[in-house]
This record gives C-alpha cells, structure tokens and sequence, in this order.
C-alpha cells in the first residue's frame, strides 16, 4: 500500500506540476538526494561565506578533524567510555526492570501495591532526578551509571509488564487444561508470550540510556566522554568537533537499532509468517 | 590501602583538569601531596575536578566520595555547613580574589549601574555569588534588578563571546579575551573595597580527619609548602606556567597579579580578616536566603594544623596578616622576596 | 465399527462412562445472579459421539467447562467413571474455536505441550507426537510454526494437541465453527475417522446443525435462558450420508427445535430479536 | 479518577517505532478494580513514613534527605510567594509552545509520508538518521546557533516532540489497513473524503501514541534544558536547588513536575478515551 | 416476484447487463507470473442471482475486484450494460467478507458513507440511509457504533450500505462466511427477500454449497491453479427448499464438482493437498 490519496494514475497526468517529477527519479536514489543535496548545500554556504564561518565549518575541516582526532585516539577514547558506561547502566537498569515488570505483570498482589507510584514515578521527568541522583549517588561515575540505569529502568519496567499483562486469557484456560503447574506456565506461555514486548522494552530502554549517557555527561561532572566534548566543541567553538560528535551519537543510535531489529527477529521468529 | 581523595572546585579550558589561581593548583602539578606520602605507597591520592564547581563538589562530599575540599569557595562551604555536611576548615587556600565585570567588545554597558535588566551570567551557588551581590549592592542594584542565567565558568566565557549574554562577572578568565579584544572588562574589584573579593578555603571532612589526623596532617603540610612556593616572588613566572596547565595563558595571570603581590592571595593564614569574612558571608547567605539555618563558623575552624606545618616548616611570621576591615595588620617575610630578573 | 452404535437412547447405564447429574449453574453478572445451565442431565456413554446445538449463549460451552473441570463452582455433580471431577485432568481434552496453538511454538512443539505433564519418557513423548501429527495429515508440517498455517491446519493440529494424550473424553466446542464450508466438510470428515481410531467419548458442541446430525450419535438441543436440554434426539446407527432422506429429515426436526423455519421468511422473527436487543443496549 | 488505576501500563514510554502503533490502549480495558487504588496506597504511604521515621530519627543526614514537612513547608512558601507558581506557567508555556510547534509540524509531515511512498522514500533515511541523535546531544550545537533564550527552548523541545509524532503518524497512515482503502475506492470516495474518513480516524491510535510520546519528551528534554541553561522555571528551580544544596527545593519541583505529568497523562487519556468512543463503547 | 426466473441458460443475450469476455488474470508473485483468472466468460441477465463456488485461491475474490474496476490490468474484456468497466463505480456495490464497516462511524453514518459521491440533497440521503436500515431491519441501530452489534448485524449493515446507492450491481463476497450456521441460514433469507425487493443484479461468492444453491438461479463452479469455470449448473425455478430431494441432488451435484465425495474418506485427498502445500512452503 503505497499511496492512498493519489493512487489515480489518470489524474496525475492530466495534473502535470512544473517542478521535475519525483517518481522519476529512480527508487534506489531516492534516499541519498536529500542528504546529498543537504552536504551540497552546506558546502556551498561555508565556502561562499554567507554563514558564520565560525557556525559552519566546512566538510573538509569536519573530515580533517575527524582524522586528526582519529589519529590521536582522543575521540576514540572518549566515545568508548561513552559507551561502556552507556552499557553497563543499561544492563542494570533494564535487567532490574524487566525482572520487576515481569514480576508485576505475574503477581496481582504486586501490581496493585506497586502500580500507582510506578505510573506516579513515570510521570516525573527523567532530568528532574539528576540534581537528587548526584547529591545521592556524587557526580561521578556511580552518579551517572544510576541515571542511566533509572534512563533504561522504565521502559524495560512497563513493556515486560504489559507483555505478561497481555498474554491471552485464553492460554491461562489452556494450560489448566493442559494441567501445568505455575512454573510450566511461566517456562511454556508467560515467557514466550511476554517476550515480544520485554524486547520492545530492552529497545527502548537502549534508546532512552543512550540519551542519558548524554544527559549525564552534560550535567554531572566530566569524566572522559562524548558529553565532554561537546562540553569543549561549544566552549570554544570548535564546530567541526561538534558535528563529528552529533555524527557519533546517531551512529550508536542506527547501530542500536539494527541490532536490536537483528536480534528480536532470531530471538522472535515464530511472528513471521 | 588507603584512598586520599582530594577535590578541586573547577577545570581548566575545556576541562582540562588542572586548576589556576591559588596555590592549590601550585600542590597538584608539584604533586607535593603525593610526594609527602612516598614512604607509604598503601595510601594513594586521587584528584577530582569539578566541572561544577563548589557546587557539584558539595554532592560528592555529601555522596561520601571525598576527604578533602581543597580550594572550596566560601559560599558553598557554607552553604554544605549549613546543611550539615560535617566537615573542618583547616586552611584559607585564597583571598582578595579579584572580581572582573566582562561584556562584549562593542556593549553599551559600561559600568556596574548599567547592568540594570541585562542578561548576566553568573555561576550560581559557587563563591562568585554572593561576591557578585555584594558588588551589586555596592552599585545600588540587586539580583532582582537583574536576569541571571546560571552558567559554569566555561560556558559563561562561550556565551558571553557568542553574545547569549550581555555580561559576565568572572576572575582571570576574562583577562586573556580582554586582551585579544574578545571582550572587554569595564569593572573589577581591585581598587575597590578590599572586603569584596572572594575567598576559599581547605577543608576535610570530619570523618577522614578522626580516622586519619596524621594523614591530614600531612596533607596540610604538603599545602603549606605550596602555598610557600607560590608566595615567593621569585617563583612569580613559575607560578603562572603551572597555572597555564589549565590552557589560560601565563600572561592573564601576570595582568590578574599586575601590581599585586602573589602573597596577597596565596596565603593558607586564618587571620581576622578571614574569620571577619566568612563570618559575613555566613550572615549574608542567610539574608539572601540561601541558606536557612545559622553557621557557626568559629567552631567550623580547625587550625590546629595549619599551625603546626606552619611552626614546623618555620613560616610562623611569612605571611602578612589583616584586619578584619582589610586592613594590613602585620608585614610578612614574603614580603623581602623579589621577583627573579630575567 | 459400530462400538458406539449400541447405545441410543438418552440414558445407557451399562457403559456409562460421564454423568451430569442435576447440574445448574449461575454467574454474578454485575452483581447479579444469572443462570446460565438449569438442571441439565445428561449420560454419556464410552465411546459415545454426543451433539450439542443450540443458540448462543444457551450455555454450552459453560457445560464444557464443567466437565473440564475449569470451573467447580456449581450445583449438582459431574461424574467421569463414577468420581466427581475436581480439576482438569488428562483424561478429558479439549479443541477450542480458536485453535490455540501457542504462536511461538512449532507446530510439533504444540502438539507436545500436551505431553508435558505426561509420565512418559521422552522417546515414546516424540513417538506419540509424530504418530498423532500423521493421524491428522501434518507430519510434514511438524517443523512449521501456526503462523504459517492455513486455518483449517491450525484446527488439525489443535486436534492432535487434544488426541495425544489419549484422553478418554474428547470435548470439541466448536472446532470447525471458524472454517469456511468446504474445508469444514472435509475436516469433519477427518474428526470422525481420527475419533473413531482413537476410540474416544466426543463431545461436540456445534452451530452447525448439518454437522451435529452427521458427526453425532445423538443430538442434544439446548435452549437458552436458561440454559436447559429442550430435547435428545437419537440419529440412530441411521444414515450419515447428508444426502439421504433420514439425515434431512433429522436434520429438518434439529432446525424446527432451534426454530429455524424451512425455507424463507426469517425476517419477522429476526426483527424481534433486534428489538429485544435494543432494549438491552439502551 | 479511571485513569490513576494502574492495573496495565501503556506502552507507549519510548516504544520505538516500529511497535509502537497501536499499541497504547491494548491494557486499558482491562479493569480498575475497586480496591486497587486503595492498596496502591500502601506502598506510598510507607515510604512516606519511613521517611518521616527516619526524619525524626535523624538517621540520614539532611543533606541527603531533608524531612517531609520541610520539603512540604517549602511547596507552601514557594505557592505563597507566587515563585513556584511562576516557574511552573513558566515551564508550562515552554513545553506548549515547543510541543505545539513540533507536534503540529511532525503531524503535517507524518501524514505527508505516510501517505506518499515516493515522498517517504526520499525523506525516511536523512529523518531516521537525524532522529538517532539523542535530543540533548543537540543542545550543545543549538546553543550556539539559536542562543540560551526561549528560542532554544522552543527548538529543542519541538524537535524532541516532532520526532516521535512523525513516526507514528506515518505509521498510523501508512498502515490504514487496505480493507478500509479499498472501501474509500469502492465508494468513489474523492481524496478528501478518503483523508477525513478513513485515513485520519483509522491512524488516531498511532497518532496518540504519537503525540503522548511527543509530550512526554517535551517535557523531559523541558527538565534537561531548564537545568543546562535558564533563570526560570522548574527546572531552574531544581538546578538552584542543586547548587545551593537546597534539596527540598529540589524535591518540592519533582512534586509539581510529577503532578504535571500524571496531570497529562490524564487529560491524554480522558481525550483519547473521548475521541475513540467506538472503541471504548464496547460493552456486549 | 420471478423477473430472473426467465433466464436459464448461460448465455441469454436479451437482457444481458454484465458481459466477462475472455478475461485472464496474471499476478507477480515473488518475480513468477502466477495465472489467477484463465480465460473466463460469464454473462448475467438484469436481476439475476448468479452463485459461484470454488475451493480457496481459484479467483472468485479476484473476479469481483475486477468487475468492480478496483483492478484493470487484465486480458480480456468485462463489461456493463456495453461498456467497458474503466474503474469503481457507484452502479456496482459489494459487501466483503468481514463487513468492513468502519469503526469509528455510527451504523448510519456509515450506510451514509456510501452516498458521499450521491448528488441528492441532504435529506434525501437520510431518507434513503432511514429507509435501508429498516429494510435490514436495523433502523433502532443507527446511532449504534459498529462494535456494538453482532456480527450477523454488521454484516446487515455492510449490505444496507452496498443497497443504499440502489445499485445494479450487488457483488457479495462470501458476505455470510463468518457467521455462525444458524445466524447464516437466517440472514440467507433475509439477502434474497431484500435482493429481490432492490431488483439488483447479484453476483455472491461463496464456500457454502448449501447456500450457493439456495440463492442462485445459477451456480458458477470453479476450478484452481489456475483459476476457471469448470462448470455452470442452471437452480432453474425448482426448488429452493432446503429439504427438497431437487435440492438436494443439485447441491450433490454442485460437491462432487468440487471434488467432495459423499461421505466420508475425504483424507487421502487432503494428504495430498497437505504434501502440495509442504512443498511450497520449503
Ligand atoms: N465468566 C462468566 N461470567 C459471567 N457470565 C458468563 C461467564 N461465562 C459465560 N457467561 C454467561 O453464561 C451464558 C452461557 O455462556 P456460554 O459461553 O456457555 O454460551 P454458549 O452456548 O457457549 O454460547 P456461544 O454459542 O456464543 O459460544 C451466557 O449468557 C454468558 O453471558
Ligand atoms: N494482489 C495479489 N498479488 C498476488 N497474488 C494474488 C493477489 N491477489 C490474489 N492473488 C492470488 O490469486 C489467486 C486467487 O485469489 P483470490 O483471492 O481471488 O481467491 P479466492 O477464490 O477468492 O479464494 P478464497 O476463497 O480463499 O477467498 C490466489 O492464488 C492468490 O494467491
Ligand atoms: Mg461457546
Ligand atoms: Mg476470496
Ligand atoms: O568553590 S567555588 O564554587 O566557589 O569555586
């Protein structure tokens, strides 16, 4: 299903606007026009001069920058730490909730106990808990990787929860019929069932601690990262620096992404048809 | 194996981790804390920069991730005092820090008076603070006359200069931009009250100092040494290319200290000046609001031993002391020291 | 082939092997008590294939529950080989509707869960699985996952799952019910033989009168409100050819209990129960 | 107070997009249950004593937690001086001016590329990579492009707002299910009809999903940019604490920015309840 | 009541309203042109019921699109009253399978929904929406939203909304396939009192043999792969009683055309079916 309004071929033709016609531009080039006209567009302004030279770098200084720092290490270094931490309180938060999730999502009791001051703990802000994270946990290390992890904790929370809480009430009837126990329950349906959803919520959860990453290094105290540098690329003005680290943060993001695709559809692959 | 952690209230240019301006900065690059501990190599120094200043060291103390506080603001040591965060001044580790007043080059403000509902820049909660008041105050205004954005030292300079703000009170930051014309500083201090600077200081926590009074003890003796090399005025351009590890260049300081001994600054004495002050800017926080409860500062310091480095590496009478108006109450030995020609 | 044929009318005390016995059953319906089944009685005997039509909602599916023992909150007793059903168990299986293969286990593996509480060993388990997944044609499917299943697949091995086990009663609330006609025709073809081979007592609950008569030794006719058996009408070892006179005959007499007129002119009466329904709405 | 009940979550805290779609009312209908709220209760109110306990018992150190009734005396004093008031309308017209501006525009693209693949073709890959980019990671950048003043508030939380609702309004009108389109066609329905009745009402899920997700980062990234830079607002207010150690004053914002956000989370889902009465009504 | 009852053979040129002239089908799937529609010829006369049965996949739905213009890419020629179907229009309705009403509209706003393109005034729409909601006697439902309603009542409505345009055409598409049997053989009677009340031509595409010969004055039977008209069988005026033995031999007729024996032993058939489906799985 492509197009839904203007799927009427004959009244394209009689319509024949006066800019160059997209469809026909071959699909295959499609996606790389924008983006070249934008790097063309770019060049043009900062050689031209028209912008701020010093807002807009050109694409060779950017390019010069990133070998130059690519050479020292320093970036490298820097966006690795990034990442390890990045990893490391994704891998507390969201294994904290999803467990807790699935837990609540199992346990009337629980839900019922729990449930109004997590959906209460939702509703505030992720950044509001930096200033009580820090003065709790410092501004170093510890105090970042608890944000983080608090970053990844309520996505991971809520969609392995929803995912228990959604399984068919009609697979709990057929495994009584079956004659399972609460554990083969759990082994064969709630797991199963549920894990479409936990990894929406591991997704997210990565999604969500990258940003923290970024938050907390923008907001605790420096430590070698990404947020650092930008910390520095602004500071002084070093354009070229800023961008290479915009470019880093949205490679990490694309690569989050297609990992995550990658592997919920090994781990899921019962939903293709 | 025993941890000595040590935190430093700010950074260099883009965050180097190095400090400037107090004799502090002259202890971390000499490494002569380190160097006090090298028959011991189970206890180990760590040095933590913050890039939030006094502020942000305040939550590592209260997070337990700190035994010293060295070169700690007033205001945010009184402010930490003030909400219990338990710990001892053992050493002014500055004073008669001049303030600068920044704007751009071309502004239109051009004096104090002027700052009137303009965007100010101003790093809130470290000891700029209640300094900037007091000079305010002095020119008639208060914070209310003006809009403060919060903004730490780098990121004050980088808006100041891309023009976010109209001005910035700061120290010797500004000096090295005022002379590339970058900015241009129409006010600062120095030749005005001698009260209005600021001022900061030594501390460990009270934890660290029951536990370890030998450890401490040594650190303040380490300190003691820096700050006797940095008062000397034959260390004069020694002193400013340590600082220029933060990436400020030597010359900024050399106009920050132009006509100024460095012993002025660079002097671990509590005199009455010191006592007079922090006294004041406890009851000025309180009348500001920025704190709610009283500090009592007498019982806060602990000089024990201050005195005792100082009576051991004979430097009883080095330093000048003042009055608690200001005032020169006692020329100090520093002061027959002369700057090395060269 | 006829162990069932034996037994026609509606109480066989020799080989009976389920009793419902008085059974009536309410439900809190927003706080009030509903009845879904009234004093149902009903013998079934082994080997026994049993019909069950009615409107919906007349409680059928209810009764199914019952004799699963998914529910024991009712009045009156129901007796599998003279005990009373407490639970679930895996003598008696069921074929949902909606076929309930678990979508993330390979159609094999579905078929197994039903053996996961049995006390084979896991040979035989793998034996068992593959000999009931031929029974119902899909021993070259076992590797597939129902999501690539046609829906009258899906309901196959939904029957083998309930099979494997080899439960003495095989209860079937409308397992064919979601199937279009020609399949249906087939698949019900396909149950007969396989019941028949496994030599269970089947239950079958049906909107599918044609099919009650043809697959049923006997027809149980339920009304509703409450739930009640109207009638049992027996289909004798008789025809189960669908085109013979008798079958049409039957199966003309099940329509008239369900009050569906021969031919033509339903409409009145659908108007009624469109107003009905509109005063329960409101 | 229906939608206080938290017997199931939405799913809509950051799904991506791909799975968000409609998911965000699936455990809605699964019932309140008369005493949920009043175990849901118990744990609160727990954590309110222990706090009070150990206030009184003096076993944290009022750095670290300072005693409820301060942290109450300061929302009091804070809602009297007009201060707290303030920097709430303040916070709040920052997030509405940013959400509005990036929801609208994320809904006039997201239904752009929903509707036309050549369009999306062309504008899916730059819009997909931009988006990886953490919203804060701009900030730095946008800093010195547009300034600390409320423009940047405005950018910022646009940008963090327009991200999601692009993607799932595209989703929600790409995904009109082809039985409906097709319906469109039979009816000899003209494009405006097709828009307003089929495409538009059959993608409101997603576009909610959309626009709660939207809201929810307005507000977050509202959080982050008051504490980065800013002299009003809830944030700032939080950041004021910060430095100045005054963590009731902290807590006292958490308190207001909290009750703004399950206020929110109401009213989105009492309009989303409303505007999807054919599904709610459901009751057979 | 009997203007269809004229025309009996397969080819009345008289009152010929549709024409299907050689029309082939191909389709692209996975990169292989799969035939769909082989060569197919049908003519129907004004107010003829015209039933076609076919197992799954033989192209009735196919058929539909394209009488309706939703598809033009074919061999052949299709056309109305002479001229060639170029797109959709508001002289040919369908109601599919699933009743696809819109959820969002209230049942009368989506009978209305039909008249969008209508150029009568506003209150003769309403008139006409009023008048066909009574007609399938839903008119207490119209503020209802179409999850309110029962299936059986929902597929009324997509009926009203395929009648309200008063069409030529009625093109159904297996519209009571999900219903259960007796809902089914309600609402039977209730399509051919109404159909016969509009005075459309109809064209209903079904699985249920039964029901393909209780509606139609012919039925079309098709074959798959690809997909072609074996056979045309005239119901003649005879017998449209269910029970009737000329009924009944018919619809005999009608299954074993479609390859369903009598009774029972239907499973090698499937075997192979099943093993067909293996293959083009793997
Ligand atoms: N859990 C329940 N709570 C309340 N009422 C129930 C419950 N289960 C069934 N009922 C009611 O009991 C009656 C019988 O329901 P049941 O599902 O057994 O009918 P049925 O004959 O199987 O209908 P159908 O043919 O539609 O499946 C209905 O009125 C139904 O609303
Ligand atoms: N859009 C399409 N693209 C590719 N193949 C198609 C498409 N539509 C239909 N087909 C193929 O054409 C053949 C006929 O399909 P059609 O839907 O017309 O069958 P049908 O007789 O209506 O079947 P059913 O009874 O299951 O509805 C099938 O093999 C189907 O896979
Ligand atoms: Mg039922
Ligand atoms: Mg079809
Ligand atoms: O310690 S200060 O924050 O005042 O520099």
């Amino acid at each position: 299903m492509s197009t839904i309004i203007a799927d009427n071929p004959r009244r394209e033709e009689t319509a024949r606007p006066w800019w160059p016609r997209l469809e026909h531009i071959p699909a295959a080039a499609r996606p790389f026009i924008l983006p070249v006209l934008l790097l063309i567009l770019w060049e043009l302004l900062s050689h031209a001069g028209v912008a701020n030279p010093v807002f807009f770098p050109t694409l060779e200084q950017i390019v010069e920058r990133g070998i130059k720092e690519a050479e020292e290490g320093n970036l490298i270094g820097n966006f690795l730490a990034s990442l390890q931490r990045d990893l490391l309180g994704f891998i507390a938060g969201s294994a904290i909730g999803t467990a807790l999730g699935l837990v609540i999502g199992f346990s009337r009791l629980l839900r019922r106990l729990l449930g109004p001051i997590l959906l209460v703990h939702r509703q505030i802000a992720l950044f509001a808990w930096v200033p009580l994270i820090s003065m709790w946990f410092g501004g170093g290390e510890t105090g970042k990787l608890v944000f983080i992890a608090l970053a990844a904790f309520q996505p991971a929370l809520v969609n392995s929860w929803q995912g228990v809480a959604n399984i068919p009430r009609s697979y709990r009837e057929l495994s009584e019929v079956l004659t399972y126990g609460w554990f083969d329950y759990v082994a064969m349906i709630a797991i199963p069932g549920a894990l479409p959803s936990v990894f929406t919520g591991l997704h997210s959860a990565l999604i969500y601690a990258w940003t923290a990453t970024v938050g907390a290094e923008l907001l605790l105290n420096i430590a070698p990262g990404l947020g650092g540098r930008m910390n520095e690329g602004q500071q002084l003005f070093h354009m070229d620096l800023l961008f290479l680290c915009l470019f880093l943060l949205g490679l990490v993001g694309v690569l989050f992404n297609l990992l995550a695709a990658a592997l919920e559809r090994r781990l899921v692959r019962w939903r293709i048809q | 194996e025993t941890l000595l952690r040590i935190g430093y209230p700010g950074t260099g240019l883009d965050d180097r981790p190095f400090g400037y301006g107090d004799y502090i900065a002259i202890g971390h690059v000499k490494q002569l804390v380190e160097a006090e501990f090298k028959d011991q190599p189970d206890v180990k120094v760590t040095w933590t920069f913050f890039r939030g200043a006094g502020p942000a060291l305040n939550e590592s103390l209260a997070a337990g991730q700190l035994d010293f506080a060295a070169g700690l603001g007033d205001l945010p040591a009184i402010v930490g005092r003030s909400r219990g965060l338990a710990t001892e001044f053992l050493a002014s580790a500055g004073s008669h820090d001049p303030l600068y007043l920044a704007v751009p080059p071309n502004s239109s403000i051009h004096s104090v008076e002027d700052l009137r509902d303009h965007k100010v820049a101003q790093f809130r909660g470290t000891n700029l603070q209640i300094a900037t008041d007091r000079v305010l105050e002095a020119h008639g205004l208060s914070e209310k006359n003006i809009r403060f954005v919060s903004l730490d030292s780098n990121a004050a300079t980088a808006a100041l200069v891309s023009g976010n703000v109209d001005a910035s009170f700061g120290g010797s930051e500004y000096l090295d931009l005022a002379k590339h014309g970058v900015v241009k500083i129409i006010y600062s201090t120095k030749n005005d009250n001698p009260t209005l600077g600021r001022n900061s200081g030594l501390y460990v926590t009270a934890d660290f100092e029951k536990a370890h009074p030998d450890y401490t003890a040594k650190v303040v003796e380490a300190f003691v040494k820096a700050a006797h090399f940095g008062a000397d005025e034959a260390n004069r351009q020694d002193v400013f290319e340590i600082w220029a590890k933060s990436g400020l260049p030597a010359e900024s300081f050399a106009t920050d200290f132009k006509d100024e001994r460095l012993a002025h600054r660079l002097s671990p004495v509590v005199d009455d000046y010191i006592v007079a002050r922090y006294k004041d800017q406890a009851e000025r926080a309180k009348a500001y609001g920025l704190i709610k409860k009283d500090v009592d500062i007498d019982s806060w310091f602990n000089t024990k031993y201050l005195k005792q480095a100082l009576t051991d590496q004979k430097l009883e009478h080095y330093w000048p002391t003042f009055d608690a108006k200001g005032q020169k109450l006692t020329d100090g030995e520093v002061e027959q020291t002369r700057a090395a020609t060269n | 082939m006829t162990i069932h044929a034996v037994i026609t009318g509606s109480q066989a005390i020799a080989a009976e092997t389920l009793a419902i016995d008085h059974v009536s059953k309410e439900f809190d319906v927003a706080g009030q008590r509903v009845r879904a089944l009234a004093d149902i009685n009903l013998t079934v005997a082994e080997g026994e294939f049993v019909s069950i039509v009615g409107a919906s909602g007349c409680g059928k599916s209810t009764l199914l529950r019952l004799i699963l023992g998914l529910d024991t909150h009712y009045q009156g007793e129901i007796r599998v080989e003279g005990r009373r059903v407490e639970c679930p168990g895996l003598d008696r299986s069921i074929v949902f509707q909606e076929h309930r293969l678990l979508p993330w286990l390979s159609v094999e593996a579905n078929v197994a869960a039903a053996l996961r509480k049995s006390p084979l060993g896991a040979s035989q388990k793998r034996a068992l699985v593959a000999e009931h997944l031929e029974l119902v044609g899909l021993d070259q499917f076992a590797k597939a996952y129902p999501a690539q299943l046609s829906g009258g697949m899906a309901q196959r091995v939904a029957i083998a799952r309930a099979l494997v086990t080899r439960p003495k009663f095989l209860l079937l609330d409308e397992p064919l019910g979601a199937l279009d006609a020609l399949t249906r025709l087939r698949l019900q073809d396909e149950l007969r033989r396989i019941v028949r081979q496994e030599g269970a007592t089947a239950i079958l609950v049906t909107h599918d009168v044609d099919e009650a008569v043809y697959l049923g030794d006997r027809v149980v006719i339920m009304h509703p409100h409450p739930g009640r058996i109207a009638t049992i009408l027996p289909v004798k070892g008789a025809s189960h050819d669908r085109s013979d006179p008798s079958f049409i005959r039957l199966r003309d007499e099940v329509l008239s209990w369900l009050g569906v007129p021969r031919a033509g002119g339903a409409s009145v009466e659908i108007r009624e129960k469109a107003a009905k329904q509109t005063a329960s709405l409101n | 107070m229906s939608w206080l009940h938290a017997d199931a979550p939405h799913g809509h805290i950051g799904a991506p997009a791909e799975s968000a779609g409609r998911k965000g009312n699936i455990g809605r209908n699964i019932g309140p249950a008369a005493g949920a709220v009043g175990l849901g209760l118990i744990v609160p109110l727990a954590l309110l004593a222990a706090w009070t306990l150990s206030a009184l018992a003096d076993w944290l150190p009022e750095q670290i937690l300072p005693p409820p009734w301060v942290v109450y005396d300061t929302l009091r004093d804070g809602i009297q001086d007009g201060s707290l008031l303030s920097s709430t309308v303040t916070s709040l017209r920052r997030v509405a001016e940013g959400f509005a501006a990036g929801a609208l525009a994320g809904l006039t693209l997201g239904v752009l590329i929903g509707l036309s693949k050549t369009l999306r073709q062309f504008v899916d890959p730059l819009f997909l990579a931009l988006s990886q980019v953490p919203t804060l990671g701009w900030l730095p950048i946008m800093v010195l492009f547009v300034g600390l003043d409320e423009s940047l508030k405005v950018v910022v939380i646009g940008w963090s707002a327009f991200i999601p609702v692009v993607l799932n309004t595209a989703q929600g009108v790409r995904e009109v299910p082809q039985a409906y389109a097709e319906l469109g066609r039979v009816l000899s329905f003209s494009p405006w009809s097709k828009l307003t009745t089929i495409v538009l009402p059959s993608a409101v899920p997603s576009i909610f999903t959309g626009l709660r997700e939207g809201l929810a980062n307005s507000w977050q990234t509202l959080v982050a940019v008051e504490l980065i830079a800013s002299f009003e607002g809830l944030g700032y207010l939080m950041a004021y604490g910060r430095q100045l150690f005054q963590l009731e004053l902290v807590l006292a914002a958490m308190i207001v920015v909290g009750a703004i956000g399950l206020l929110i989370h109401g009213s989105l889902t009492l309009i989303e309840h409303r505007l999807q009465r054919w599904q709610s009504e459901i009751k057979r």
